[in-house]
């Protein structure tokens, strides 16, 4: 299906990340926003609030986050696709419903425009760190669907396909984008509608009576419906059996939760994508994700200069995490060297899929700025002198650090 | 100061008198100060302090009747006032036969 | 006409043994009331002849959220909505300190909402200062729980549809044992009022209407901060003991000051302290 | 340090796996408990309660919901008491945030998580491990915690103890990672005389007021605390701050807050193992348990041992920080690692992770008894036996 072309704002513009973001959901067709400010994923709200009586679409503004994200799910089931915006905190205060929407399988989506943390942290900079927190947050199991865009551009593609698998497998997908993208002002090309492909809903066709909420087709996602077609839903967070009903033997929770994690794990290969480089005879390769492999691509041309034959693989989905091909990779490569926002989280991925074959080295960054592309050629040159086994993730030692904690600079703003 | 009548009890008044204490690279120019001051003493002066704003200046500020309103309406702690020693009774001259 | 009277550096302002004068200045925007509200907190300290080293002030997050780190007692930055819920904490597991919140709007009342009335339900002992600009400027004035009708804001860009919370009213009929609101212009009635809510025994809840100069009154075309003190001078008015169902505040219409709620109930300590000795006749 | 004997109730006693907690709070000194009732925790709160009496001190608080009760105890800690919570499922989830900012601020305190089924509100009665990842990764930004998985009331108990120790010495939120059927059952509990107890003191900075840095780091990444109420007028904030405890917003100061909260559990990783081992010299196979999955997996080492396999049982006391290097030392020496869990995969993942293509790693999936089920884990061990070569990723047998 293409998207309706009423909500679709064709053209090139000239727009941060936030606000490519918020226009990417209506041209999805999203017809509800509810969200509540937080630096620094605010614009985003804003702008779908300016835009979103082009698309009959509406925005709240809720009094906290948690009630964001409940409308959200709420809203959903009336029918419509929906989206809520926030930021560090807020994305902490959503962790609850966030896993009753999973249990739902509500599909929604949420953008997360990372912040550095932990708690108040930097409110007004980047970081990268809520990434492993976008897969284990909520208490339980499931899994979820992850995208980590680099570019206002890719904000503005990834949100539409965020709504897209959303409603393909029914589950909340997150965009983990971060500040330096959110702010980043670039050119961003809007197709026509009919260069967009909308996922429609997939609703239930027989009658009333033999409606099932959670009763799987084969591809283990099942059908949805929506308040008021006479349905009489009964809709629980709790384990539930096929009609929904909460059911406490263990039979059922271990059929209903079992398929929250099957759905994606078996679907797996359809739902990852990668962006690689010269990986195929790299001595190293860099695996990266939004803003930081934009900086890792000068650190790998600085590499290169030096003759060592370095690959990138951009994780444009991060979960579901894509074990086999890093595995694969690690029967040629010498090693991975994984610079992220943060003190090692998805370089903790890449070593367990590495098998102890290559070794891993982790270029830290604690937030509220941007690697140095130095730091990640320094860290590739590691990677290829040190031919021994590391076991474990080694964390190179960034200018900055020695800058902080050797040189003992003053902290002052 | 003018009463349309005079006070009878006026001898037995003091005007209390201030010192307006102005700590200008703190303010931001809000003017709340100038506007405020019942005896008109500051006004905005033309220089700039370090930030760029223009901070208030007494311009009268034998007036200043140590009220502490500039002080307590700023939003800076930029001025304060400190009281100095009281002025004469307010009928001073004309009731002199009276004391 | 006199030179300018000018100070140097080492002249202190009365006010500095009560502020944190290595953060000064401070991070509030020009024509901002929330300095002023700080100003008349910082003269109501000295005023209400307390012991300050028993005195803790919490903060949430936003413009107001940042008073706790110029204030020089123990102070809490906490997280958005939860200062009222940290207080309790403070207050709950060391009943001899005296405890303050302060807060905005947007953290007290939206986030925050369920803790406002929970704690004014409970009467724990603490003042709680709500600094109302009338939306979140901090975040890049987004609509408040407490924006008027028809107001602007990024959020609603076609005028706000949502009623606000009229905040001595909630409090009111939460609990609160002592309920006032007066503008930023008011100030030495608020310091009076800072006074005796801090020498009172319960939840006291003290609003402060105050200008916001750059989001709520640029996006509403009402001038500065010294248009909005002018405004609050011509159109407040002074009703104490007023019903609080009254003292709604509509878009650029009449403010209704004073001190509305005065009254005795057992705080929350004095209740848990009761009960324990009680369980204690009884072992 | 040694108790205050007001709180030890010394002698042997039939206690649940909530009783016990609340016991061994009290026991380590903790005056201040915060709770929202949620199933299946809220005994801790009956039993504290209950014992509030013989404690002059003890303060109990019903909040309004889990985001505030996290808030007031972190207030509380402050305030020079030890404090804690008690949660469950959505209750964990909400506190979230708070944990971030206990972190952030340092604070001192014990998260207890009797642990149900999630995701939602999953099932509020029935056991689970599905909180483990979460424990470690809930809240946003990057930080170090530390949790302890109790296996029996007993354990409840002592690891009670030792969480408030934990958290004294390193000033950090500590959880500890209980579950439905652990709190329920009753067992006996030996609780030791006051003089067998060891506390962690808190440390105290003894300068003199106006001469405080709320984060100065001496040496060890550990900042020195005060009360409220002493005068030290001090400012803590959940933004990134410097040594003051004033916020700075910059890159370097950034590094320089947030890399010691990871340090500061990452550099003494090796005082914090706590695992216990089995016949773990000679063996070819190794189950890791933890929590009350352990009771499962003695069972079915034993039962293997008898038929002959050279299996033994690593045993986590601790689990966050995860004990790496012992687990990769083991996995040189073994051919497959063995874990049974109550949830769909998390510590399985982290032992795959620090094996190192050394060994193989079986996943026990549970059965549909809600607990985990011996005869699974041996069914799990007889059919890695017939494995010939390391195979990547994480193995999974159809269950019995």
């Amino acid at each position: 299906m293409n998207a309706n072309p009423r909500d679709v704002l064709s053209g090139t513009h000239y727009i941060d990340g936030d606000v490519a973001s918020g226009f990417g959901a209506l041209a999805a067709g999203c017809k509800f926003i509810a969200g509540y400010p937080i630096t620094p994923s605010t614009e985003a709200a804003e702008a779908f609030a300016r835009v979103a009586y082009k698309g009959n679409a509406m925005f709240i503004q809720m009094e906290d986050e948690l009630a964001s994200v409940s409308a959200v799910v709420g809203a959903v089931w009336s029918g419509v696709k929906s989206m809520t915006i926030t930021s560090g905190p807020g994305y902490s205060l959503m962790m609850e419903t966030f896993g009753f929407a999973a249990m739902l399988e509500t599909p929604m989506v949420l953008l997360n425009i990372q912040r550095g943390g932990p708690s108040t942290g930097v409110p007004t900079k980047t970081g990268q760190a809520d990434i492993m927190q976008s897969r284990w947050g909520s208490h339980g199991d499931y899994e979820i669907i992850a995208f980590a865009p680099e570019s206002p551009q890719e904000l503005f593609d990834y949100t539409v396909k965020a709504f897209n698998l959303a409603e393909r497998y029914r589950c909340p997908v997150m965009i983990m984008s971060d500040e330096c993208v959110g702010h980043m002002t670039e050119k961003v090309v809007i197709p026509a509608a009919d260069r967009i492909e909308i996922e429609p809903r997939r609703f239930f066709k027989g009658q009333p009576g033999q409606y099932s909420p959670f009763k799987p087709d084969d591809d283990l996602v099942p059908p949805m419906a929506k308040a008021g077609d006479g349905y009489n839903l009964y809709i629980s967070g709790r384990a539930h059996n096929d009609q929904g009903m909460p059911y406490t033997n263990e039979e059922f929770k271990l059929r209903c939760i079992r398929r929250l994690v099957d759905k994606i794990k078996k679907n797996k290969e359809k739902i990852i994508e990668l962006r690689e480089e010269n990986t195929k005879d790299a001595e190293v390769v860099v695996v990266a994700y939004g803003i930081s492999s934009r900086v890792a691509v000068r650190g790998i041309e600085l590499a290169r200069e030096k003759g060592i034959k370095v690959g990138q693989l951009r994780l444009v989905t991060i979960w579901p995490f894509p074990d086999e091909r890093i595995a694969e990779l690690s029967q040629t490569a010498k090693a991975f060297v994984v610079p992220e926002i943060n003190y090692g989280q998805i370089a903790f991925e890449v070593d367990r899929c590495a098998h102890g074959r290559s070794n891993v080295v982790l270029v830290p960054h604690g937030g509220a700025g941007v690697h140095n592309p130095d730091d990640i050629c320094d860290a590739i040159e590691y990677a290829v002198k040190h031919k021994e086994p590391l076991e474990g993730v080694h964390e190179y030692k960034t200018r900055l650090e020695r800058k902080v904690f050797e040189e003992k600079m003053r902290i002052a703003e | 100061m003018k009463f349309w009548r005079k006070p009878l009890d006026e001898g037995k008044h003091k005007i209390p008198k201030g010192e307006i204490h102005i700590l200008q690279d703190r303010c931001k120019g809000c003017a709340f100060c100038v506007e405020y001051c019942p005896k008109e003493v500051l006004e905005m002066s033309e220089e700039f302090n370090k930030k760029g704003y223009h901070p208030p200046k007494a311009s009268k500020p034998d007036e200043c009747v140590d009220c502490h309103l500039c002080e307590m309406l700023c939003p800076e702690f930029a001025i304060y006032v400190t009281t100095l020693e009281e002025k004469e009774p307010v009928g001073v001259g004309k009731k002199e036969g009276e004391k | 006409m006199e030179a300018v009277k000018t100070t140097a550096a080492h002249e202190i302002h009365p006010m500095e043994n009560v502020l944190r004068m290595d953060r000064i200045p401070h991070i509030w925007c020009p024509g901002c009331g929330i300095g002023i509200a700080v100003t008349a907190f910082a003269a109501a300290l000295e005023k209400a002849n307390i012991d300050l080293n028993k005195v803790a002030i919490v903060s949430g997050i936003g413009c107001t959220g940042r008073v706790a780190g110029y204030v020089k007692l123990d102070s809490f930055h906490t997280t958005h909505g939860r200062a009222i819920a940290f207080a309790t904490g403070i207050k709950v597991a060391s009943p001899d300190m005296k405890v303050v919140v302060f807060s905005g709007d947007g953290d007290l009342i939206a986030i925050g909402g369920n803790h406002f009335i929970h704690a004014a339900r409970r009467n724990i002992d603490m003042l709680v200062v709500c600094v109302n600009n009338f939306i979140y400027a901090m975040t890049g004035g987004q609509v408040a729980p407490t924006t008027p009708l028809a107001a602007y804001a990024t959020t609603c860009p076609f005028g706000c549809v949502e009623p606000p919370f009229n905040i001595p009213y909630l409090a009111d009929s939460s609990g609160a044992v002592y309920v006032a609101r007066w503008t930023a212009l008011h100030v030495r009635r608020l310091t009076n009022s800072f006074v005796e809510a801090l020498n009172k025994k319960g939840l006291s809840v003290v609003e402060v209407i105050s200008p916001c100069a750059q989001y709520y009154s640029r996006i509403n075309r009402l001038g500065d901060g010294l248009d909005m003190m002018r405004f609050y001078h011509d159109n407040s008015e002074i009703r104490h003991g007023e019903d609080t169902k009254n003292l709604d505040i509509g878009f650029q219409q009449k403010i209704i000051m004073g001190k509305f709620v005065d009254r005795e109930r057992p705080s929350y300590t004095d209740r848990y302290q009761d009960w324990l000795k009680q369980r204690k006749v009884g072992m | 340090m040694k108790p205050d004997p007001k709180g030890v109730l010394t002698g042997s006693h039939q206690l649940t796996g909530n009783q016990a907690c609340a016991e061994g709070a009290l026991s380590a000194g903790c005056r201040f408990l915060g709770v929202y009732p949620v199933e299946p925790a809220i005994e801790v709160s009956e039993r504290f309660l209950e014992r509030a009496k013989a404690v002059d001190d003890a303060t109990f608080v019903q909040m309004e919901d889990e985001i505030s009760v996290l808030a007031a105890v972190l207030g509380a800690s402050w305030t020079g008491k030890k404090a804690m919570t008690v949660t469950s499922g959505d209750g964990l989830s909400l506190m979230m945030e708070h944990l971030g900012l206990g972190v952030m601020l340092e604070t001192p305190c014990v998260i207890v998580d009797v642990q149900r089924v999630g995701p939602g509100l999953g099932l509020p009665n029935r056991a689970a491990q599905g909180d483990i990842m979460q424990a470690r990764w809930g809240s946003h930004g990057d930080y170090e915690i530390v949790a302890l998985a109790p296996s029996s009331s007993q354990e409840m108990f002592d690891h009670m103890i030792g969480a408030f120790n934990i958290s004294e010495r390193f000033r950090v939120p500590v959880m500890v990672m209980a579950d439905a059927y652990l709190a329920q059952q009753k067992e006996t509990v030996v609780i030791p005389k006051p003089e067998a107890i060891e506390l962690y003191p808190r440390r105290y900075y003894e300068g003199k007021p106006g001469t405080y840095l709320p984060f100065k780091r001496d040496g060890d990444y550990i900042p020195r605390m005060v009360d409220i109420g002493q005068g030290y007028k001090f400012h803590v904030t959940g933004l990134t701050h410097d040594d003051r405890g004033y916020p700075v917003m910059n890159e370097e100061c950034q590094e320089y807050n947030v890399h010691p909260l990871v340090w500061k559990i990452r550099k003494y990783v090796d005082e914090l193992v706590d695992v216990e081992e089995n016949g773990i010299e000679d063996a070819e196979y190794v189950v890791i348990s933890y929590g009350t999955t352990t009771r499962a997996a003695n069972k079915a080492v034993e039962q293997a041992r008898s038929k002959g396999v050279k299996i033994g049982h690593l045993k986590l006391n601790i689990i966050w920080p995860f004990p790496e290097k012992r687990v990769s030392e083991i996995a040189k020496k073994i051919k497959a690692f063995i874990v049974p869990e109550i949830n769909f995969g998390q510590i399985v993942s982290e032992v795959e992770r620090v094996c190192y293509g050394k060994a193989n790693v079986v996943f026990v999936v549970h059965g549909d008894k809600g607990m985990e089920d011996p005869n699974d884990i041996l069914v799990a061990i007889e059919s890695v036996q017939k494995e010939t070569q390391i195979k990547d990723g994480v193995l999974e047998y159809q269950g019995a």
